[in-house]
C-alpha cells in the first residue's frame, strides 16, 4: 500500500502530470489561455505518429510473440464487452436514460489513446518493457463497444439502428488509420526506419505529452465548468468504479494471454480508460439524442484524470503484486 | 446588373454530420453550398467554443444559395439531416449575380 | 416546410470584446447565437487581416436568430458592448426552421 | 433603435484573388468590408475542403454592407474580377446601425 | 563603446535577428509569406512553457536568493511607475491625446516576453548567468502598469474606470498563467523532471524562437506599412528614448536589489521591452477609444525591433561596465 | 538495371516514402485522417527554412565555386525552356485546350521542392554530397515557367496577359522569399549559426518530412478520388514521360556546367519535378479558364508519387551510370 502511494506520489510530480493540472486550473480558473485546435490536432497527429510507429518497430526487433493473436482477441472481448457490464452498472449506480447509459458505455468500451502514452511513458520510466504490438490493440479495441452500445439501445426498442456509412466510417477513423498506418510503417522499416527519424519521434516525445496534456487540461478543465450540475453523484462514482473494475478485467485477461507485467499493464489501461475522441463523434452521428455532457464529461472530466493521475500507478503497482513482478 | 431572385439558406449543424448533410443537399439537387467554419455558439444544448473541442466535434455552417422554386426540397432533405441534432436552419430573401451557376 | 418569421442579426465585433458581447446578448434573453471566425477585413479604423495580428485581437461575427419582437433588446444590449468599440452590426428579415428552438 | 436601410453583399472567391478583389471594391468606393474563411464549397467546379488543399488555394467570403444606392458600382466592380473566376456573388436587403460608419 | 558595438555586430548577425530582419523585409516588400496565426500562437506557448519551466528548475537548483522578494517587489514599482514616466516623456514629446498617451504608457509598463526570450539567449550565448526567477519577475510585471494607465485616464476625467471582470482577466490572462505555471511545474520537478523533457524544451529552443521572430517581423513589417503616417518623429523618438530611460531605472533597482550581471541585464530589458500581446487586448476594453495602430506601431514596429537589435547588446555593455562584470 | 531496381527498392521502404503512401491509402479508402491546413503550413515553413539555411551554411563552408553562375543560368534555361517542351508533347499526347496545356506546362517548367527535399534525404542517406546553393538554383526555377506558360497562350491570341501585379507577387512569393532569405541566413551565420539551431533544423528534419508527406499523400489521395475521369490516358502518360525527358535535359546541363554528382542528380529532380503550389496559384489569377484538376492531378497526382517512388532512385542510378560516379 505504502508502495502505491510512493508510486502514485512519484506519478503525480511529474512534469506530464503537472501540465494537465495546470490546464485544469487555468480552465477552473476562467483563465483565457488556449492551445490553437490546430496545433493540439498537430500534436496528436505526432502522438499517434510516433506511438504507432515505435510499436511497429517493438514488433519487428523482437518477432511476433506467440500471444500477439490472442491478445487482440482479448481486446476485441474486452471492447465489445465492457459497455455491457458499464450499462448494468449505470442502471443501478445512475438515473440514465437508455440512450445515454448506453453512449455511456461506449466510451468505456473503447479506449483512451493518450492515457496509454501516458502509461506507456510511466513504464518507460521505470524501465519495464511491453510488448510493442499493445499499440495494435489499442486500435483493435477503439470501435467494437460502439456496436455493443447500438446493440443495447435497439434491444430496447429505442431505434440506434446503424446510420449507413457508419461502420466505415467508425473503422476509418483518422485515429485508427493513423495508429495502424504507422505501427506498419515502424514494423517494415524496422530499426533503421526509427534510427533515421527518432529526433524527431522518441527524444522530444516526453516534452510534446506535456503541451498536449496542458491542452487536455483545459478542454477537461472548461468540459467541467460548463457541465456543472449535468451529473449526479452516482455518474461520478460511476466513473472511478467502472476503471476500477475494467482494469481488473483486463489483468486477468493480460494473465491468461499470457502478456508480460508491462503488457499486463497497459490492457490494464486499455481496459479502465474511456474514449473522448472516435466515440464521441460516432454517438452524435448514431445517437444524437444521447446527451453529449454527460458522456464527455464523465469520459474527460473525471475518467481521463483519475487514470492520469491515480489509476496508472495504481495499476502498475496490482499487477507487480499480483504478478510477483 | 442583371440579378436573379434567389434564396439563401444558412444551416448551421455539429461537424461529424456534414458530410451526411451535404449528400443530402446534392441528393436533393442543390448544386452549390459553401461551409463556413464556426468558432462557437449558444443554444439549447448549452454554450460551447471550437477550442474546448476535441476531435471531429464542433459545428459548421453551411451556406446554399438556390432558386427559390427549389427551396421546399433543399429544407426537407435538410430536415432529414438535422431534425435529431442539434443545429439551426435560417432563409433569407437574396438576388444573385450569374443565376446559370445554380 | 413550415417556417417562423424571424432576424438574423450579425454583429463583427473585436475578439477582446467577445465574451462581454455574448454576456449582454445572454443578459438580453437571446438564447442563441453563432460565432464565425474572421480573417480580415477594412473599416474606418483601417485594413487588417489575421495573420497579422497577434494575441487575442482580431475580430469575430456574432450571428443571432431572434424572434422579430425581441430585436430591439437584443440591439440595445449589443450596443453598449459595441459603442465605443470597432465593429458593425446589421439586420436581415428571415425565415427560421424549428421556432421552437429560439 | 434607428437602423438605416443597406445592402449586404456576399462574395465567394478563391483566394488568390482576394487582393484584386478588395482593391476593386476600394477603388469603386467601398469602405468596408468583412473578409470570412470558408472551409470548403461545392459548385460548378466541382466539390473542395480546406484540409484537401496546399498553399493559397481554397475560398474566401467577403461581406459588404452599403448604402443601396452604392450597389451597382459595387457589383459592376467585383464583377470585374469575378467574372472568369469561380465564386458566387449574392445580395440581400439590410439594415445596419450607426449609418454613419459606412 | 567599440566593445559594445562588436557586441551589437555579433548580436546583428545572428540567426535569431536575421530571422527577424528577413520577416520585416519580406513584410514591407509586400511578399505574402505568413505564419499560420494557429502555429504562431502554438509557437509562443511553447515558448512561455519553455522559458517558465527552465525558471523554475534554475531556482529549484539554485534556491531562492533573499532578494527574490526584493527583485519582485522592484518588479511591481517598475510597472506600476514607468507609464508615469512615459506619460509624462509622451505629452512632451508628442500630440496625442491623453488617451492615447495613457495607452502607450501602458504597453511599455508591461513587458515583452520575446524581448526577454531574446535576451536570455544572449546571456547564455556569453554564458552568462542570470537569477532564475527573473521569468518570474517577468508575470509579475506584465499587469499593473494597465491599472497605472487607467489611473492616470481617470484623473484627467475621461473615463478609463475598470470594466467589471477586466482586472480578473488581466491576471488570468494565458500568457501570465502559462508562464507562472510552467515555472511552478519546474521548480517542483527540477532538474529530474528538467532531464525528461530537456530533447524538447531546450535543445531546439533556439531554432523555434528564430520562426517565432520570423513571424514577429512579417507582423511588425505589416503594421508598418499599414501605420504610415499615423505616426510623428516625436513619437518615434518616444519608442527609443523610453526604452533607454526604463532599461537605465531597472540597472538602478537590480543594482541595488543586489540582482547578478544576468539578472541586472534581464530587469533592464524588462523595463526597456514594450508589451504587444496582454496590454492591447486590455487596451481594447479599457480604453477603445485609444488609437491601436499608435500603441501597436510603436510597441512592434519601433521598440521591439530597437531592443532586439540594438537594445540588448547596450544593456548588456553598460551594465558590464557600470558593475564592472 | 539491378542496381536500379535495388536502390528503388531501398528508397520504397523508407519512412517518408512509406508515409507518403498511408496518406495516399487513407484518402482512397476515404479516411476522414486530416492534418490542420495551419499544421501543414507550418511544416512547409519550417522545411523551406531549415533546408534554405543548411543550403547556405553549405555554400558559406565550401565557397562559391566558379559553376554557381552557370547551374543559376541553367536554372534559367531549363524554367524557361521546359514549359515549351511540355506544351508540343501535350498537343500531341493530349486533347487539352491550348490553354489548359499551357497551364499544365508552366507546373513543368517550374518545381516541386518537397521532391527536392526528398532527393536531398536519399543523396544523404548515401553519402553524395551536392553543392549547397542547388537550394537557390530551385528557387529561380520557380517562376520563369509562368512567364513561358503566359506566352504560350498570348501567341494563340488567347489572353494569358500578365495581370498588373502578377510578376511582383510571383516573385515575391512566400516560398521563393522564405528559401532565399533563410539561404542568406546561413551563408551569413555559416556552421556557427548552423550550430545554435541544428537541434532544431537538422535532427528532426526527417521526422517532419514524414508527416508533411503524410499530408501529401492525403491530399494527391482526395485530388485524385475528386478528379477521377477528367484525365485520359494520354494525360497520365504526359505526366510520366515529361519528368524523364525533364531529367535527362537537367543532366546533360548538368554535366555541361560540371556539377558534382549530388547537383546533377538535385538538377535533375528539379527538371522532373512539377510544382503545386506557386504555379497553381498564379493560374487562378492569370490563366482562370485553364482547368485546377486537370494540372493539379497531373502535378500532384501523378507526377509527385511518381518522383518520389521511382523517379529519384532512377535518377540517381542514372546520373551514377553516365558519369561513372
Ligand atoms: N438563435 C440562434 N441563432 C444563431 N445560432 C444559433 C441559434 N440557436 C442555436 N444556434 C447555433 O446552433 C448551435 C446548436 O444549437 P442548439 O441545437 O439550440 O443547441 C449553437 O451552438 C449555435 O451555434
Ligand atoms: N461596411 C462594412 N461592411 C462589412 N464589414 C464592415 C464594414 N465596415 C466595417 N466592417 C468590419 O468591421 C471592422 C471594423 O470596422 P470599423 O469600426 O469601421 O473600423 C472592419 O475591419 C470590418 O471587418
Ligand atoms: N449555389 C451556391 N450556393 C452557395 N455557394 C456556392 C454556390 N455555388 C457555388 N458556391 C461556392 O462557390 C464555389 C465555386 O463555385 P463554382 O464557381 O460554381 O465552382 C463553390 O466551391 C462554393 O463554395
Ligand atoms: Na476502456
Ligand atoms: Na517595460
Ligand atoms: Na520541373
Amino acid at each position: 500500500m505504502s508502495e502505491i502511494l510512493s508510486l502514485a506520489g512519484a506519478n503525480l510530480i511529474s512534469p506530464i502530470i503537472l501540465s494537465f493540472a495546470l490546464g485544469l486550473a487555468a480552465a477552473l480558473a476562467r483563465s483565457d489561455l488556449t492551445i490553437p485546435e490546430a496545433v493540439a490536432k498537430g500534436m496528436s497527429v505526432y502522438l499517434l505518429f510516433a506511438i504507432g510507429f515505435k510499436g511497429g518497430v517493438a514488433v519487428s526487433a523482437h518477432g511476433v510473440d506467440q500471444t500477439l493473436i490472442l491478445t487482440v482477441l482479448a481486446g476485441l472481448v474486452l471492447s465489445f464487452g465492457l459497455p455491457l457490464i458499464a450499462f448494468a452498472l449505470l442502471k443501478i449506480m445512475t438515473g440514465l436514460s437508455r440512450t445515454d447509459a448506453a453512449a455511456v458505455a461506449a466510451h468505456y468500451g473503447s479506449i483512451s489513446i493518450v492515457t496509454f502514452v501516458a502509461a506507456t511513458s510511466v513504464l518507460e520510466g521505470r524501465m519495464i518493457d511491453a510488448e510493442g504490438y499493445m499499440v495494435a490493440v489499442a486500435a483493435v479495441m477503439e470501435a467494437p463497444a460502439i456496436l455493443s452500445a447500438l446493440w443495447l439501445v435497439a434491444r430496447g426498442g429505442g431505434g440506434g439502428a446503424m446510420a449507413p456509412g457508419l461502420m466505415r466510417e467508425i473503422m476509418l477513423n483518422g485515429s485508427i488509420v493513423l495508429l495502424v498506418g504507422s505501427f506498419f510503417i515502424g514494423a517494415i522499416t524496422g530499426e533503421k526506419g526509427l534510427e533515421e527519424i527518432s529526433a524527431f519521434i522518441v527524444t522530444p516525445f516526453k516534452g510534446v505529452l506535456c503541451l498536449f496534456l496542458l491542452d487536455m487540461g483545459l478542454i477537461a478543465g472548461r468540459g467541467l465548468r460548463q457541465s456543472k450540475g449535468v451529473l449526479g453523484a452516482g455518474a461520478v462514482a460511476f466513473a472511478v468504479v467502472m476503471p476500477l473494475i475494467g482494469s481488473t478485467i483486463g489483468m486477468a485477461l493480460g494473465m491468461m494471454v499470457g502478456l508480460s507485467l508491462g503488457g499486463i499493464v497497459l490492457l490494464m489501461v486499455l481496459s479502465a480508460s474511456a474514449s473522448y475522441i472516435a466515440v464521441p463523434a460516432a454517438m452524435r452521428v448514431a445517437l444524437p439524442e444521447a446527451n453529449p455532457s454527460v458522456y464527455l464529461t464523465l469520459s474527460l472530466g473525471v475518467t481521463f484524470p483519475f487514470n492520469l493521475t491515480l489509476g496508472i500507478p495504481l495499476y502498475l503497482a496490482t499487477a507487480q503484486i499480483v504478478t510477483g513482478g | 446588373m442583371e440579378t436573379h431572385t434567389a434564396k439563401r439558406v444558412e444551416i448551421v449543424i455539429e461537424a461529424p454530420l456534414e458530410r451526411r448533410l451535404t449528400d443530402a443537399l446534392t441528393q436533393a439537387g442543390v448544386t452549390g453550398y459553401t461551409i463556413l467554419p464556426v468558432r462557437g455558439g449558444s443554444g439549447r444544448s448549452g454554450q460551447w467554443t471550437r477550442e474546448g473541442q476535441i476531435g471531429r466535434a464542433g459545428m459548421v455552417a453551411v451556406v446554399c444559395l438556390i432558386k427559390p422554386e427549389r427551396l421546399d426540397g433543399l429544407l426537407e432533405a435538410a430536415f432529414t439531416v438535422v431534425e435529431k441534432h442539434i443545429g439551426v436552419v435560417s432563409i433569407t430573401d437574396a438576388q444573385v449575380l450569374r443565376a446559370e451557376r445554380f
